[in-house]
C-alpha cells in the first residue's frame, strides 16, 4: 500500500502548469529518488506536498486513505511529513541549539508556555547535533555557520522531528540535500538516511547526483516539464534513451 | 524629590508599555503601531468605571484587561493576515479608528472634554495620593509584568515567537499554527498595555483622547527600537532614555521661544542617527 | 555587544538621573529673584495660542522689571511646553516645583489644568482661556481669569430661542472648548423645540467642505460656528464664503470675534453676525497693552483675549507676591479677596475661583467694529 | 436634493488633493518599497517656500510657486542622497527606513515651526482668490480647478514617461527587482535620486495648492500623508494611475460617508475603507 500518492495533481502559475495531472506513489519504508532537469517541477512537487504552495487541482492521498484537496503547512507533522529546503531556510538570528529545540518542544500554545522537563529536550538535541557533528557549534547563530554546516543543520532538524514525542514523522522529503557538501559530509548524510530507512521511514530524495541516486534509491521517478516521464528501478530507468535525452535536452 | 518620583512613575508605566510592545515587534517581528489604542482602552475603562460607577481600582484593572483582550482578539485576528509594511499600515489604521471612537463616543467617553477627577486606588488604607506610595504600587505591578514577559520569552513559547520572526513559513511546516501564536501574543501584549493605561489614568486623574493618539504609539515604538529589539532590559533602557531626554533638554539653555521646537528637532535627529548607525538599538541583537 | 558596553550604558543612564537630581538641588530659588512658572502649549495643536501667550507674559515681565521688579527683586518667568498633554503638564510642573517655583500660569488647555490641579499643595496656578466647567472649584490653589464657556452658550441659547429660530446648524471643532460650547448649547436648547443639526470636524482639519455643504442644504435659520483657534476659524469661514453661502443669521464664538485678522478678512460674511464676549473693547489699558505688544514684537496680537488675560495674570501674581511675599497660602487668600484693574477689565474671583462678573454680553459685528447688542 | 452636485464637487476637489500626494508617494514607493513619511512634510516645505518668497521678497505667486516646487524636489533629493542611500547601502529593512523617515519628518517639521512659527499662514493669488465656477450646481474655486487639472495632467505625463521613455523603463526595472536592475547596468542610485526629485516636486506642488486653498501650518504634513497613502493602497500601490483612482474614490467615500453620518467620523471612515480593501483586495484596484 503506498504511504503517499497523488491523483491528477496539477499546479498552475498564471498560464504555465508546473505540475500537470501527476499521479505518482511513494512506497512505505523505501527511498524514492526523484530526478529530472531543472524546471521539471521537482521542487514544486515537494512544495505542494508539504503545504508550502496551494494545490490548483487533483488530490493527495495519505496512507490511511484520507484524501485531501488542500493541505495547511502546520498540519504536516500530523500527516507524518517533514522536509528540508533546497535554499536552506534556517532560523538565522537564533542559535543552532534553538533551531533544534524549537522542533522538539510542544506545539500547542499552553504546552509551549508551561513546558517542564527542559533537560529531556536538551538530551535529544545533544544526540541529534552530536550525530551531525554540530554540537560544538550549538551556541553559534545559524547565520554564522558555513554553507555545509547549514545544510547539516537542516538534516539535524529533520532528524530531531523523529525524536520529538509530540509528533510521529514517517515521510521525509530531502530537496537536494547533498548540493555543496564536502565528501565526508556526504557520507554522514548518507548514513543518516540509511538509519532512517532502517527504522522503516519513507524517504523522498530529490537529487542531481546520479551516483547517490543509484546508491540510495529503491525506486526512481523521472519528471519532465511537470509530467511523469518514467518510474521504476534505478538501473532500468537511468539507462532509458528518453530519460537521458530529457536530461541532455536534445 | 517629588519630580524624580513623578519621573519614576512615568518611567515605570512606559517601561510596561515598551516591554509589552517588544513582545510583538522585537520577538515576533510584527511592526504593530496600535499599542496606544489598548493603552487608551485600559485608561478609559478605569476612568469610566471609577468616576461613574465607583468601582474599586483593582477591579477596574481586571475589567480593563478583559475589554482590551476582547478588542485585541478582533484586531489581532484581522492583523494576522498581513505582513511587514502592510501590517504596520493596518495597525496605523486601527489606532486612528480607536482614537476616533474615544473622540466621538460622546455619551461614554465625553469625547474631547475628557474625564477628570479619576480618584486614586484604595488598598488597606494606604494614601495613594502621595506620589511615593503610587510609585511603589506601579513598581510592584511593573515587576510582575516584567516577570510575565520574561517567563514568556524564556519559555518554548518565546522560542517559537522568534522562529516566527525569522521564517514563519518554515516553522509552520514543522507543526506550529503560527497565526494562533501571533494572536495569543497580541492579546497578552494588549492586556498588559491596558494595565498600564489604568495606572496612568489613576495617577494623572484626567484623561482625554489626545494622550492615546498615533504619536503615542510611535513614541513607544521608538523606545523599543532605541533600547534594542528582542531584549527586555533594552526596552527598559529605551523607556528610561526617552523619558529622561526631554528632561535633560529642559535644562539645556535653548533660547526660550524656540526651546520646545528644538527638542522636537533633537528627538527627530536622534531617531535618524540611530537608524543609520545602530538599527538594532543599544542593547538589542535582532536587526529590525 | 560586549558585557562591558552594556555596563557602560547602564552607568550612563544612572548618571543622567543623578545629574538631573543634582541640577535640581542646586537650582533652589535663590533669594534675589522671584520666579513664575509658565506651563504653555508652545508646540503641537494649540501652539497658535501658546505663542501669543508667551509674548504677552514676557512683555508684562519686562515692564515690571523695568519698573524696579518686585520689592527690588528681579522677576523671572520660566516657560515650559506641554503641548496640552496632561502627563507633560504634570512633568513640567514637577520639574519647576522641585526648583522651588511656587506661582504658575497656564493658558488654553483645560486638560493640563485638570491634571496639574490635584498635585498643587503649596503653589498657586492662575489660568486663562481654559474654559472647561470642570475647572470651577477643582482646587483651592487654582484661579481662573476667564469665563466658563457655560454662560457663553447659555447666552447664545437664549438668543436663539428669543429670535424664534426653528432649526440651527452648528459647525464645531472636536476640541474641549469648541465642542464644549456645542454640547452646552444643545443642553440649553433641549426641550425648547429648536432642532440642532451639528456637524463636527477633527481638530486642525483643513477640509470642512461637506460639513458646510450639509448645513447649507439643510436651509437652517441660523448657523453657529464654534472653533478652537484662528486657524480653523479661517478654514470654516473661508469654506462658507467659497460655497457662496450667506447664512441668514450667523453666530460665531469668541475666538472669531477676538481675531482682528478674521474680522477684516471676512468682513462682509461676518457683517451683522452675533457673538459674545466679556472683555469690553473700549478699555484704554487694553489698547495700551496691544500697542506695547505691537511695538515690541512688530506684529499684532492674533488673539486679543489671550494676550489681555495672560498679561493681566502676570501683573496679578506680581501684585500678590509684592503684598504677601512668595507664599502660596498667603497669595491664595489675597487672590480670593482682592480685585485688580487690568487690560481685560476689573478682575476678581468668586467662590468657585472663577473670574467674577465675567458674564458674557452679546455683541453684534457691524462694519468691522464690534457693537454691544 | 440640491446638495448632491456640491457633494460631488467636494469629493472631486478632495480627490484632486489626495491624488497629487498619492502620485508622488506612489512613484517613490514604486522604486524604494517603503512608506516614506517625510513625503508629508515635503509638501509643507513647498508651501512655506512660496510663503517665504511672496512675503519676504514680494515675488509674484507664479514665480515663487515654480521655485517652491523646485525646492521641495531638491529637499526630497537631498534626503535620498544623505539618508536613504546610506540605509540602502547598509541593507536596512523596511522598518528601519520607516522609523528613519519618521525621525526626518519630526525634525523637518520642527525646523519649519522654528523659522515660520506655528501660526497659520495663508497664500493668496490676489483677485482670483474668490473667483468661483458653478458646474452643475457644485461650486469650485480657481485654485481647486487648478489642482484638479494639474492632478490629471501630471498623471498623464507620468503615465507617458513611465511607458515610453528610457527613464520610465529603468524605473519599472528597479521597482520590479532592484538587484536585477543593478546587474543589467542601470545606475539605480541615480535613477532613484531623480525619482525622489520628481515625487517630492509633485508633493511640493500639492503643498502650495493646499496653502492657496486653505492655508499652511507646520503640522499639516502627517494628515495629508496618511490620506495619500490610503489612496495609493486602495488604487494600487506603486501604480501611477492606481494612486489617482484611489484618491478620487477616497474623496467620494469620505464625503458621501459623512453626508449620512456626522462629520467627525471622516478619518475613521477613511481607515475603515483602507482595512476593508486590505482584507479583500490588498493589491488595490489596478494591480501593478
Amino acid at each position: 500500500m503506498p504511504i503517499l500518492q497523488t491523483k491528477k495533481l496539477t499546479k498552475k502559475f498564471g498560464g504555465i502548469s508546473a505540475l500537470n495531472n501527476l499521479s505518482i506513489e511513494f512506497e512505505a519504508g523505501k527511498i524514492t529518488g526523484v530526478i529530472g532537469p531543472n524546471g521539471s517541477g521537482k521542487s514544486t512537487l515537494v512544495n505542494v506536498l508539504t503545504g508550502l504552495l496551494p494545490i490548483t487541482s487533483g488530490r493527495i492521498i495519505i496512507a490511511d486513505s484520507t484524501s485531501l484537496k488542500k493541505i495547511a503547512a502546520h498540519e504536516m507533522p500530523s500527516f507524518g511529513i517533514t522536509r528540508t529546503f533546497q535554499e536552506v531556510r534556517l532560523l538565522e538570528q537564533m542559535t543552532v541549539l534553538d533551531n533544534i529545540l524549537v522542533v522538539i518542544t510542544k506545539r500547542n500554545v499552553i504546552g509551549a508556555l508551561f513546558e517542564k522537563h527542559k533537560t529531556h529536550y536538551l538530551k535529544i538535541a545533544e544526540n541529534v547535533l552530536e550525530r551531525l557533528g554540530l554540537w560544538a557549534k550549538r551556541g553559534e547563530l545559524a547565520v554564522n555557520l558555513s554553507y555545509g554546516q547549514r545544510k547539516l543543520l537542516e538534516i539535524a532538524r529533520v532528524l530531531a522531528m523523529t525524536e520529538a514525542e509530540s509528533t510521529d514523522v514517517k515521510i521525509f522529503f530531502f530537496d537536494e540535500p547533498f548540493a555543496g557538501l564536502f565528501p565526508e559530509m556526504v557520507k554522514l548524510v548518507v548514513s543518516v538516511m540509511k538509519d532512517l530507512k532502517q527504522k522503516g521511514k519513507t524517504l523522498v530524495l530529490i537529487e542531481h547526483n546520479m551516483d547517490l541516486i543509484r546508491e540510495l534509491s529503491d525506486k526512481v521517478i523521472v519528471m519532465d516539464s511537470g509530467e511523469l516521464l518514467a518510474e521504476g528501478l534505478p538501473e532500468e530507468v537511468l539507462s532509458r534513451r528518453d530519460v537521458i535525452e530529457a536530461y541532455l535536452g536534445e | 524629590m517629588e519630580y524624580l518620583i513623578h519621573l519614576g512613575i512615568l518611567f515605570t508605566i512606559y517601561a510596561g508599555l515598551a516591554v509589552s510592545l517588544n513582545l510583538i515587534v522585537g520577538y515576533t517581528g510584527l511592526l504593530s503601531v496600535t499599542q496606544a489604542a489598548f493603552y487608551g482602552i485600559g485608561a478609559y475603562t478605569t476612568a469610566i468605571l471609577m468616576t461613574d460607577h465607583g468601582v474599586n481600582f483593582f477591579l477596574s484593572i481586571l475589567i480593563g484587561i478583559l475589554v482590551s483582550g476582547l478588542v485585541s482578539l478582533f484586531i489581532g485576528w484581522i492583523l494576522s493576515r498581513f505582513k511587514d509594511d502592510y501590517y504596520a499600515l493596518v495597525s496605523f489604521g486601527f489606532n486612528i479608528i480607536v482614537y476616533s471612537i474615544f473622540l466621538n463616543w460622546q455619551s461614554l467617553t465625553r469625547g474631547p472634554l475628557g474625564i477628570p477627577g479619576i480618584n486614586k486606588p484604595e488598598l488597606f488604607g494606604i494614601d495613594f495620593s502621595r506620589n511615593i506610595n503610587f510609585l511603589i504600587l506601579t513598581v510592584i505591578i511593573m515587576a510582575a509584568i516584567y516577570g510575565v514577559c520574561a517567563f514568556i520569552v524564556h519559555s518554548s513559547f518565546g522560542r517559537v515567537l522568534k522562529a516566527i520572526r525569522e521564517d514563519e513559513k518554515a516553522i509552520s511546516i514543522f507543526g506550529y499554527n503560527t497565526s494562533t501564536y501571533k494572536l495569543v501574543i497580541f492579546v497578552i501584549s494588549a492586556s498588559i498595555a491596558a494595565v498600564c493605561g489604568s495606572l496612568f489614568a489613576s495617577y494623572i486623574t484626567f484623561i482625554d483622547p489626545s494622550t492615546f493618539s498615533l504619536n503615542e504609539s510611535i513614541f513607544i515604538l521608538a523606545m523599543i527600537i532605541l533600547g534594542g529589539l528582542a531584549n527586555l532590559r533594552g526596552s527598559l533602557l529605551g523607556a528610561l532614555f526617552l523619558i529622561l531626554l526631554p528632561e535633560i533638554l529642559r535644562f539645556v539653555g535653548f533660547p526660550t521661544d524656540v526651546a520646545a521646537q528644538m527638542r522636537e528637532l533633537v528627538y527627530g535627529l536622534i531617531l535618524v542617527l540611530l537608524m543609520l548607525y545602530r538599527p538594532q538599538g543599544i542593547l538589542g541583537e535582532y536587526k529590525l | 555587544m560586549t558585557k562591558t558596553n552594556k555596563i557602560i550604558i547602564w552607568v550612563i543612564a544612572i548618571l543622567a538621573v543623578v545629574a538631573i537630581a543634582f541640577v535640581l538641588s542646586t537650582h533652589k530659588a535663590s533669594a534675589d529673584k522671584v520666579e513664575i512658572g509658565a506651563l504653555f502649549p508652545l508646540t503641537g495643536g494649540l501652539a497658535s495660542y501658546g505663542e501669543p501667550a508667551q509674548k504677552s507674559a514676557q512683555l508684562a515681565v519686562d515692564e515690571i522689571n523695568a519698573a524696579g521688579g518686585i520689592n527690588g527683586k528681579h522677576l523671572e518667568i520660566n516657560f515650559q511646553d506641554h503641548k496640552c498633554d496632561p502627563k507633560l503638564a504634570v512633568t513640567a510642573y514637577q520639574s519647576l516645583h522641585s526648583q522651588g517655583v511656587k506661582t504658575y500660569l497656564e493658558v488654553a488647555c483645560s486638560g493640563a489644568v485638570l491634571s496639574v490641579a490635584p498635585q498643587l499643595n503649596d503653589s498657586v496656578l492662575l489660568v486663562s482661556a481654559a474654559t472647561s466647567p470642570k475647572i470651577s472649584k477643582v482646587s483651592p490653589y487654582v484661579f481662573r481669569n476667564y469665563a466658563s464657556d457655560d454662560n457663553e452658550s447659555k447666552l447664545f441659547a437664549d438668543q436663539i430661542i428669543k429670535s424664534g429660530y426653528k432649526n440651527v446648524g452648528v459647525i464645531f471643532e472636536e476640541t474641549d472648548y469648541a465642542k464644549g460650547l456645542e454640547v452646552d448649547l444643545e443642553k440649553y436648547l433641549a426641550g425648547s423645540g429648536v432642532n440642532v443639526i451639528a456637524e463636527g470636524f477633527t481638530a486642525n482639519s483643513t477640509d470642512v467642505k461637506t460639513q458646510v455643504s450639509k448645513i447649507k442644504s439643510d436651509k437652517v435659520d441660523a448657523v453657529f460656528v464654534s472653533v478652537q483657534t484662528v486657524t480653523t476659524g479661517d478654514v470654516v469661514l473661508g469654506e462658507i464664503e467659497k460655497q457662496g453661502y450667506k447664512p441668514a443669521n450667523l453666530i460665531v464664538n469668541e475666538n472669531i470675534l477676538k481675531s482682528s485678522q478674521l474680522l477684516s478678512k471676512y468682513s462682509n460674511l461676518l457683517e451683522g453676525a452675533t457673538s459674545a464676549d466679556y472683555i469690553t473693547n473700549d478699555n484704554p489699558a487694553l489698547t495700551k497693552m496691544l500697542d506695547a505688544y505691537k511695538a515690541k514684537y512688530g506684529v499684532d496680537c492674533p488673539q486679543k483675549n489671550i494676550c489681555a488675560t495672560v498679561y493681566d495674570n502676570v501683573y496679578i501674581l506680581a501684585e500678590a507676591i509684592k503684598t504677601n511675599g512668595y507664599d502660596a497660602n498667603a497669595i491664595k487668600t489675597y487672590l480670593a479677596s482682592s480685585t485688580y484693574n487690568g487690560s481685560s477689565g476689573t478682575i476678581g474671583f468668586d467662590q468657585n475661583n472663577d473670574r467674577s462678573n465675567a458674564n458674557y454680553t452679546l455683541f453684534k459685528i457691524e462694519g468691522w467694529k464690534v457693537v454691544v447688542k | 436634493m440640491d446638495i448632491i452636485p456640491q457633494l460631488v464637487a467636494n469629493s472631486i476637489i478632495a480627490g484632486a488633493f489626495y491624488a497629487l500626494i498619492a502620485l508622488g508617494f506612489n512613484l517613490i514607493y514604486g522604486t524604494t518599497k517603503f512608506f516614506n513619511l517625510t513625503h508629508g512634510v515635503i509638501a509643507a516645505i513647498g508651501g512655506y517656500t512660496v510663503f517665504f518668497l511672496t512675503t519676504t521678497f514680494g515675488w509674484n505667486i507664479y514665480a515663487s510657486a515654480v521655485v517652491g516646487v523646485f525646492v521641495a524636489g531638491l529637499v526630497g533629493y537631498l534626503l535620498e542622497k544623505s539618508l536613504y542611500k546610506q540605509l540602502r547601502k547598509r541593507k536596512a529593512s523596511q522598518m528601519v527606513f520607516l522609523v528613519a523617515s519618521l525621525g526626518a519628518f519630526t525634525a523637518l517639521q520642527a525646523v519649519i515651526a522654528i523659522i515660520f512659527s506655528s501660526q497659520f499662514q495663508t497664500l493668496s493669488i490676489g483677485s482670483w482668490d474668490l473667483q468661483t465656477f458653478n458646474i452643475f450646481g457644485g461650486i469650485i474655486t480657481v485654485v481647486q480647478l487648478v489642482t484638479l487639472v494639474s492632478a490629471i495632467v501630471i498623471m498623464i505625463v507620468l503615465g507617458i514617461v513611465m511607458r515610453w521613455t528610457m527613464f520610465g523603463k529603468a524605473v519599472e526595472a528597479i521597482s520590479d527587482e532592484e538587484e536585477v536592475a543593478k546587474v543589467v547596468g542601470i545606475h539605480t542610485n541615480k535613477i532613484i535620486g531623480r525619482v525622489f526629485f520628481i515625487g517630492s516636486a509633485i508633493a511640493g506642488l500639492a503643498g502650495i495648492l493646499i496653502g492657496l486653498d486653505t492655508g499652511l501650518e507646520p503640522t499639516m504634513g502627517m494628515g495629508l500623508l496618511l490620506k495619500g497613502v490610503i489612496a495609493s493602497i486602495i488604487g494600487g500601490i506603486g501604480n501611477v494611475y492606481g494612486g489617482v483612482l484611489g484618491a478620487f474614490l477616497l474623496g467620494f467615500i469620505e464625503n458621501f460617508g459623512i453626508w449620512k453620518i456626522s462629520g467627525e467620523w471622516k478619518d475613521a471612515i477613511a481607515f475603515g475603507v483602507l482595512i476593508i480593501f486590505l482584507l479583500f483586495r490588498p493589491q488595490g484596484i489596478l494591480r501593478k
